[in-house]
């Protein structure tokens, strides 16, 4: 019954379609919200809708992770691993800028009492 | 009355435009021709036996993107600052609280922690082996202390330690790569010695292994030095508050 | 230190007469353009000129205390202007230029009734005219490839018309706001006025010059006036753009001249002064004939003599009573009665009459505009010439004449020997080049050679010919002095006689008699009716300042508008983006 | 030698700052790494270019640090402003005690490191990390006062810096989906058989992510208010590194990616619309750290209207336009610096507050180089950029470019009336020795570069050619004959 989901193309559709809506509800998100966190919540969903999108693209039917074991004696056959080592990477990163950025609100709240970005408007001539 | 109107025609705007972006984007990345060249993963692939490292992943992160690794590690040590910064003048005032722990949940948090950090272990030492690695293990060994944060607010963390190990996993993985300069000439070379039939031994690869144990211990401390910043800072907020 | 910059100042002058006109320099500056001197006869004369300027307005200076930042500032002001008149190249003018207009900002911002608004007004004129100057020359560059003035000279004739119009006016309009052309002129008063006393005589009467030396160098050396003729074609017998020129130049000389006469502080009247008389160089400068660049060359020379000296005048009146207006002054002649002869000396000049050099330079200029047959350029100028006779008067009788309006000027001093010994000196050369017009064509006619127009003929030191006629300076220089000599024996015996019985209260006026506290010095106000007059009133109450003043506001506003922009909200910061994103992308991918 | 020290020297410092700290060494050994890394950065301007560092493996499959005459200038400009800072600092932290300054240090290293990494990098997801890093220093410098102002800078700028890294990501990911390849060199040289829609699409991810940071115009809402709420020496090196970096990288992809010929114009009106309203904005400014802010963005507009030009003429005067602006900003904010601790405010009146001829004589040389007024500095380079223009007959770029500088005139001048207006109450300001050297050397590399420009015009030439033929540079990201 799942077999339609046996083609690359199809996945692929999936795929996009997801990710992409993923992409521009975080997008919407960011063009909308005012709540500080729930703009950087808005920017890892854009993240995060990324990493699917891009991991993704890279799987084919058929492809298997790229690790040995005891049956799997060579490199071949396998998905390409450097999405997955870039997405660690930026995965790593956004969660970096998360953090900090949640440690300025956090501070910024303490001292105000605000966390809509609309509303911080302190620095002007 | 006037600006509920606005805003509401402001989003509608924008979630049409984002509609419309989104439609605009699946029109585009749908008719988009697969990739004709062979790309730089694949060639890794084949180039993965001479590292003697199973999981391929794990040798681009750590050896052929190596310099990647050092760049994450540093953005996630600067993040650590940055939120070290930000929210360690508060950290001060919050030690008055008293507030004891069950004894259930003292033991039993202590129980689960050296299981979890166990595991956390086990993940960046096989981190060339199997999934996982430095960064997961790390993230894993942080949520050790997590659950102890949770089990007893009170609870402090060494900061002496976890500096020390900061400090030093990060700058054994800097001067790693620069003996790989020495003695390969070559920044972050691997310059131990990775036959490659011991490839699916516990010990091969050379340095990736080393990486990725250092990797992990500085994730380990540097997660759970924002771990216990976020949690301390709740809590001082409580009692702020109360 | 003044001694020590008065050598200094000697340094240049040295330098050049060691040179003798053979002076040429180059030197690398970057890949792709050198700097060089060279020494061509219109730059030697201008050389002189301001370093000779310089070395008497230092002896004036040592009278007074100056920092010695002031003392440095005004010495690279003689190099920057030695490296103007002196350029080969365009990269050599413009940074003299450049260093011209700086280091005298910040000589006039150390004067004491400086402000703002007049610092700000003469650096954003002096920077508009730079880069016009920089936009001239760059785009001369983009065809001649080279700054080299006689580079771009050769390469002029192959550019375009429009270019070459554009090149003119970008250079004309720069050189125009140094000289102070009429609607260019909106600094030039306040600057003039409240800079330092004595740097006032450096700003009109050698860096006004600048603004010729660059008139002549396009017109006479870049763009050449054979070419000037072929380009516009010519009009009786001057060309056509030298008549639209000179149209400019007269306007320039009657509006100023009516200004002139209507002010108040002695300061701007020469300012006033110092406008109209350029307009008078630039009304020649442009016929391209050999006498209207002699005109122009003499007048340069003529005008910056009576400038300094009415100047260093004034400047030394100002410190000595501490009045600037004419208004505050008055009857001085009996207290500096040297100030008052020198000052005479200068207005006979001034207004151009006998036996001084200004008659000369006057002769000159109306013979050349004769020569061309521009009848009404001529009027015109004959027209200002004799309303500058108004202003004149009210110099030396606002100063010098009527009564004391106060009681300290009553017991002021004679100025110091250090302002009198310029005075002198420069008196003395307004009245050798009255005596001797035609030693000057000797320095003239290798600039019309450089020109390459005809030479005027030279027949002996005292005469100076023309187109129309000629005359003997030394000849009416002797029958002036025989009958001033005769004339002063006379007034003094009449005078000696009169002095002793009459008291300045001796009068009485409708039977009242006037009191201690009466100021009679009533002349000063003359020129106040002048608005009566329909033409003068149409003149004097229109003025450039409204126009610049509104584009300040207009900027003032435009900085406004975009400033709202900045209003620090960043989620309408990121909104922006993200719509600037979306467009690009419905324009560009779609 | 060898250019990874850029980034792994400072990364080491970083780590062990808590010990430094300890040890009381910090200050002197962050000027002694700047210090080394300027030294190395000399002795790399005598070696033949260019150089490449590996890591691990060789490109086009691994990373590389390739330092070509472009990057060899910004190298000089980056390190020696770190040096300067990292000189100025002492004397910053005695007047304005805090207790996080090994903080202060990490981030202050790592920004430069950061800015460094991203123009020898030749990998494009490499630079992505070191944009990230530069980032994240810059977000909590700009943070570090903790006041209301500072936090405020800093969430803006994360922000700001948020969006910028998902349209570079999404770039970089729609790369390597097209062409399996994240090597500079390999993109340059396939980046013409990306399908047409989608390298439009990558261009303007590009452009927006590398745009907002390098403050181009409707993009730049945010700059001033960083430049308000952060320090002023980091102002100094938002004005001269941070952005100059951007800056870098925008062009080098640019003109690697061979986008000059079709996306030229476009660069160039977005650039002259920066400079236009930046300036006019300057001019309205009462805050004096916005008001060189908005300096700072103008003057980022001209660049990018020459640096578009693809003549290597006006490029090499760009160049060196931006070395020289560089130096007078450094200078303008570290003075600001010492102003604004003695007279306690931020309000433009400080300007004329203050008596010290020494500071107004430095001041007045960075501000008539940033004019471009003989014979300071910016002139060579104005001149240069507009001689480019005129050469390829754009002479509108030559009015417009002349129209503005008056407006530009018209602040800095204000500025300069106000400094020497004698009728203001004035405190006396004592500048340390140590300042002194600083403000001394910075004046005096503008006079010198402005009476002996070939000092400098030989490395922006060099500059210019390395960026507008990348042949050189190509072979080398491409790992041919390595």
């Amino acid at each position: 019954m799942l077999e339609f989901f046996n083609d690359t193309q199809t996945i692929h559709f999936i795929i996009i379609v997801g990710s992409m809506s993923l992409f521009f509800i975080g997008f919407y998100g960011i063009a909308t919200q005012k709540n500080l966190v729930k703009i950087l919540v808005s920017f890892d969903i854009m993240e995060s809708a990324l990493f699917l999108f891009f991991i993704g693209l890279h799987y084919k039917v058929g492809l298997v992770a790229p690790i040995l074991d005891k049956h799997l004696k060579t490199f071949t056959n396998m998905v390409d691993p450097v999405p997955q080592a870039m997405i660690l990477t930026t995965i790593v990163i956004g969660l970096a800028v998360l953090a900090l950025g949640l440690s300025f609100g956090i501070e910024y709240y303490k001292l105000t009492g605000r966390n809509d970005i609309s509303k911080m408007n302190e620095l002007r001539d | 009355m006037n600006l509920k109107k606005e805003l509401r025609l402001k989003h509608i705007i924008l979630s049409l435009l984002s509609s419309a972006l989104l439609l605009s984007f699946l029109g585009l990345l749908m008719q988009v021709k697969t990739n004709t060249y062979k790309t730089v993963g694949d060639i890794f692939l084949n180039l993965n036996m001479q590292t003697a490292t199973a999981n391929a992943v794990t040798s681009v992160v750590t050896f052929f993107r190596g310099i990647d690794t050092v760049g994450e590690v540093t953005v996630l040590f600067l993040a650590t600052s940055g939120v070290a910064l930000m929210l360690s003048s508060t950290q001060r005032t919050s030690k008055k609280v008293v507030k004891q722990e069950s004894f259930v949940l003292h033991v039993g948090s202590r129980l689960l922690m050296s299981v979890i950090i166990l595991f956390g272990v086990y993940i960046v030492i096989h981190g060339h082996l199997s999934p996982g690695g430095g960064f997961q293990g790390g993230v894993v060994i942080a949520t050790a202390f997590l659950l102890l944060f949770l089990a007893n607010p009170n609870m402090s963390l060494s900061h002496g330690i976890l500096t020390l190990g900061e400090s030093l996993s990060g700058s054994a993985y800097v001067l790693v790569a620069l003996i790989g300069l020495f003695k390969m000439n070559i920044l972050l070379g691997n310059f131990l010695p990775h036959p490659v039939g011991e490839i699916g031994e516990l010990v091969s690869g050379g340095i990736i292994p080393v990486i990725y144990i250092l990797v992990g211990i500085k994730v380990g401390s540097e997660m759970s030095v924002i771990v216990e910043y976020f949690i301390k800072e709740d809590y001082y907020k409580e009692v702020y508050d109360a | 230190m003044n001694s020590i910059f008065l050598l200094l100042n000697l340094l240049p002058i040295l330098f050049l007469y060691q040179f003798g006109g053979a002076l040429h320099v180059e030197l690398n500056f970057t890949s792709s353009f050198t700097l060089s001197l060279i020494q061509t006869p219109l730059g030697t004369f201008f050389a002189y000129l301001s370093m000779i300027s310089f070395l008497l307005v230092t002896i004036a200076q040592k009278s007074k205390k100056f920092s010695f930042s002031y003392y440095m500032l005004q010495l690279l002001l003689s190099l920057a202007m030695f490296m103007i008149v002196l350029a080969g190249d365009f990269i050599t003018f413009f940074i003299g230029w450049e260093i011209m207009t700086w280091s005298s900002y910040f000589i006039i911002s150390k004067s004491k009734n400086i402000d703002t608004k007049s610092l700000q007004k003469y650096i954003l004129f002096s920077l508009a005219s730079a880069f016009s100057l920089i936009a001239g020359m760059v785009i001369a560059y983009s065809f001649a490839h080279s700054f080299d003035f006689s580079v771009i000279s050769s390469a002029f004739r192959d550019m375009p018309f429009n270019i070459q119009i554009t090149l003119i006016v970008l250079f004309s309009l720069s050189f125009f706001t140094k000289a102070g052309v009429i609607g260019l002129h909106y600094w030039v008063v306040d600057t003039y006025s409240k800079a330092p006393d004595l740097f006032s005589s450096i700003l009109s009467a050698v860096m006004s010059k600048m603004g010729i030396y660059g008139l002549f160098l396009i017109y006479g050396h870049i763009v050449g006036y054979q070419e000037l003729k072929m380009m516009f074609g010519t009009i009786l017998n001057g060309t056509n753009f030298g008549y639209t020129l000179a149209w400019i130049g007269v306007a320039t000389s009657i509006i100023a001249t009516f200004k002139a006469i209507t002010q108040d502080e002695v300061k701007k009247l020469l300012a006033y002064s110092s406008i109209a008389q350029l307009g008078y160089i630039i009304t020649v400068i442009g016929f391209g004939t050999a006498y209207g660049v002699a005109g122009a060359m003499y007048h340069t020379l003529i005008h910056t003599i009576i400038k300094l000296l009415l100047f260093i005048n004034v400047a030394a009146i100002v410190a000595q009573t501490g009045k600037s207006k004419f208004s505050e002054l008055g009857g001085l002649i009996y207290r500096t009665p040297v100030s008052f002869v020198m000052l005479l000396i200068g207005i006979i000049g001034l207004a151009g009459m006998p036996p001084l050099g200004g008659f000369a330079s006057k002769f000159m200029m109306y013979n050349a505009a004769i020569d061309t047959k521009f009848a009404l350029i001529l009027i015109g100028m004959l027209f200002s010439g004799a309303a500058s006779f108004l202003y004149c008067y009210k110099l030396v009788y606002g100063i010098y004449l009527g009564h004391p309006t106060s009681k300290n000027l009553e017991t002021t001093k004679e100025v110091p020997i250090s302002y009198l010994i310029p005075q002198i000196i420069l008196a003395l050369l307004l009245v050798l080049t009255g005596a001797f017009p035609g030693a000057f064509i000797k320095v003239i006619n290798p600039v019309l050679v450089e020109f390459s127009l005809s030479t005027i003929p030279y027949s002996g030191l005292g005469v100076m010919n023309s187109a129309v006629g000629s005359f003997n300076g030394l000849f009416i220089i002797s029958a002036f002095v025989v009958f001033f000599v005769l004339i002063l024996l006379l007034i003094t015996r009449i005078k000696s006689k009169a002095k002793n019985n009459l008291n300045r209260f001796d009068i009485s006026y409708c039977g009242e008699v006037p009191a201690q506290d009466t100021s009679l010095h009533f002349g000063f106000g003359f020129g106040a009716d002048l608005h009566k007059i329909k033409f003068a009133n149409a003149i004097l109450k229109r003025s450039s300042s409204s126009f610049y003043e509104s584009l300040a506001t207009q900027t003032k506003k435009t900085s406004e508008l975009f400033s709202r922009m900045y209003y620090g909200n960043i989620h309408n910061t990121m909104l922006i983006i993200l719509l600037f994103f979306s467009a690009l992308f419905f324009i560009g991918v779609n | 030698m060898s250019l990874g020290y850029y980034f792994l020297l400072p990364v080491i410092f970083s780590f062990l700052t808590p010990y430094f700290k300890k040890i009381g060494l910090l200050r002197a050994s962050s000027i002694l790494l700047n210090l080394l890394l300027f030294l190395q950065t000399l002795v790399y301007t005598m070696m033949s270019l260019p150089q490449i560092s590996l890591f691990s493996i060789k490109p086009p499959l691994g990373i590389a640090f390739i330092l070509d005459g472009y990057s060899l200038l910004f190298l000089l400009i980056f390190t020696f402003s770190g040096l300067m800072v990292s000189l100025y600092m002492p004397w910053f932290f005695k007047a304005n005690p805090r207790r996080d300054e090994a903080r202060f240090y990490l981030f202050f290293n790592m920004l430069i490191a950061g800015s460094i990494g991203m123009i020898l990098s030749c990998d494009i997801f490499n630079l992505y990390i070191f944009f990230e890093i530069t980032g994240i220093c810059s977000y909590t410098l700009s943070a570090y006062n903790k006041d209301k102002l500072g936090l405020e800078s800093g969430i803006k700028y994360l922000i700001i810096g948020s969006i910028a890294s998902i349209f570079i990501v999404f770039a970089i990911m729609l790369i390597y989906l097209q062409i399996g390849t994240v090597n500079l060199g390999l993109i340059a040289q396939r980046f013409h058989q990306i399908d047409p829609k989608i390298s439009v699409l990558i261009v303007l991810m590009l452009f927006i992510g590398f745009g907002t940071k390098a403050e181009l115009f409707p993009m730049n809402f945010w700059a001033p208010d960083i430049y308000q709420g952060s320090i002023s020496p980091v102002n100094g090196l938002f004005s001269s590194v941070v952005a100059k970096a951007y800056l870098f990288v925008f062009f080098h992809l640019f003109y690697l990616f061979g986008l000059n010929s079709k996306y030229m114009l476009f660069v160039m009106v977005i650039g002259a619309i920066t400079f236009l309203v930046s300036e006019f904005t300057a001019l309205n400014q009462t805050n004096v750290k916005r008001l060189f802010a908005y300096s700072t963005l103008g003057q980022l507009g001209i660049l990018f209207m020459a640096f578009s030009t693809n003549s290597i003429d006006t490029v090499s005067g760009a160049l060196f336009h931006l070395t020289s602006h560089s130096i007078s900003k450094l200078l303008i904010f570290l003075t600001l610096g010492i102003l604004i601790h003695k007279l306690k405010s931020m309000k433009i009146d400080i300007l004329g507050g203050f008596k010290s001829t020494f500071l107004t004589i430095v001041l007045v040389i960075s501000f008539l180089s940033v004019l471009g007024i003989p014979p300071f500095s910016g002139f060579i380079g104005k001149i240069l950029i507009l001689k480019g223009f005129a050469l390829s007959h754009n002479y509108a770029a030559v009015a417009f470019i002349l129209l503005v500088s008056i407006v530009e005139a018209i602040y800095f001048f204000r500025i300069i009336a106000m400094m020497l207006d004698k009728s203001r109450a004035k405190v006396i300001v004592n500048v340390g020795v140590m300042n002194y050297a600083i403000l001394a050397v910075l004046a005096a590399l503008i006079v010198l570069f402005g009476i002996y420009p070939s000092l400098l015009l030989h490395y922006t030439d060099l500059a210019a050619n390395a960026l507008l033929h990348p042949t050189n540079y190509l072979t080398y990201a491409l790992g041919v004959g390595l």
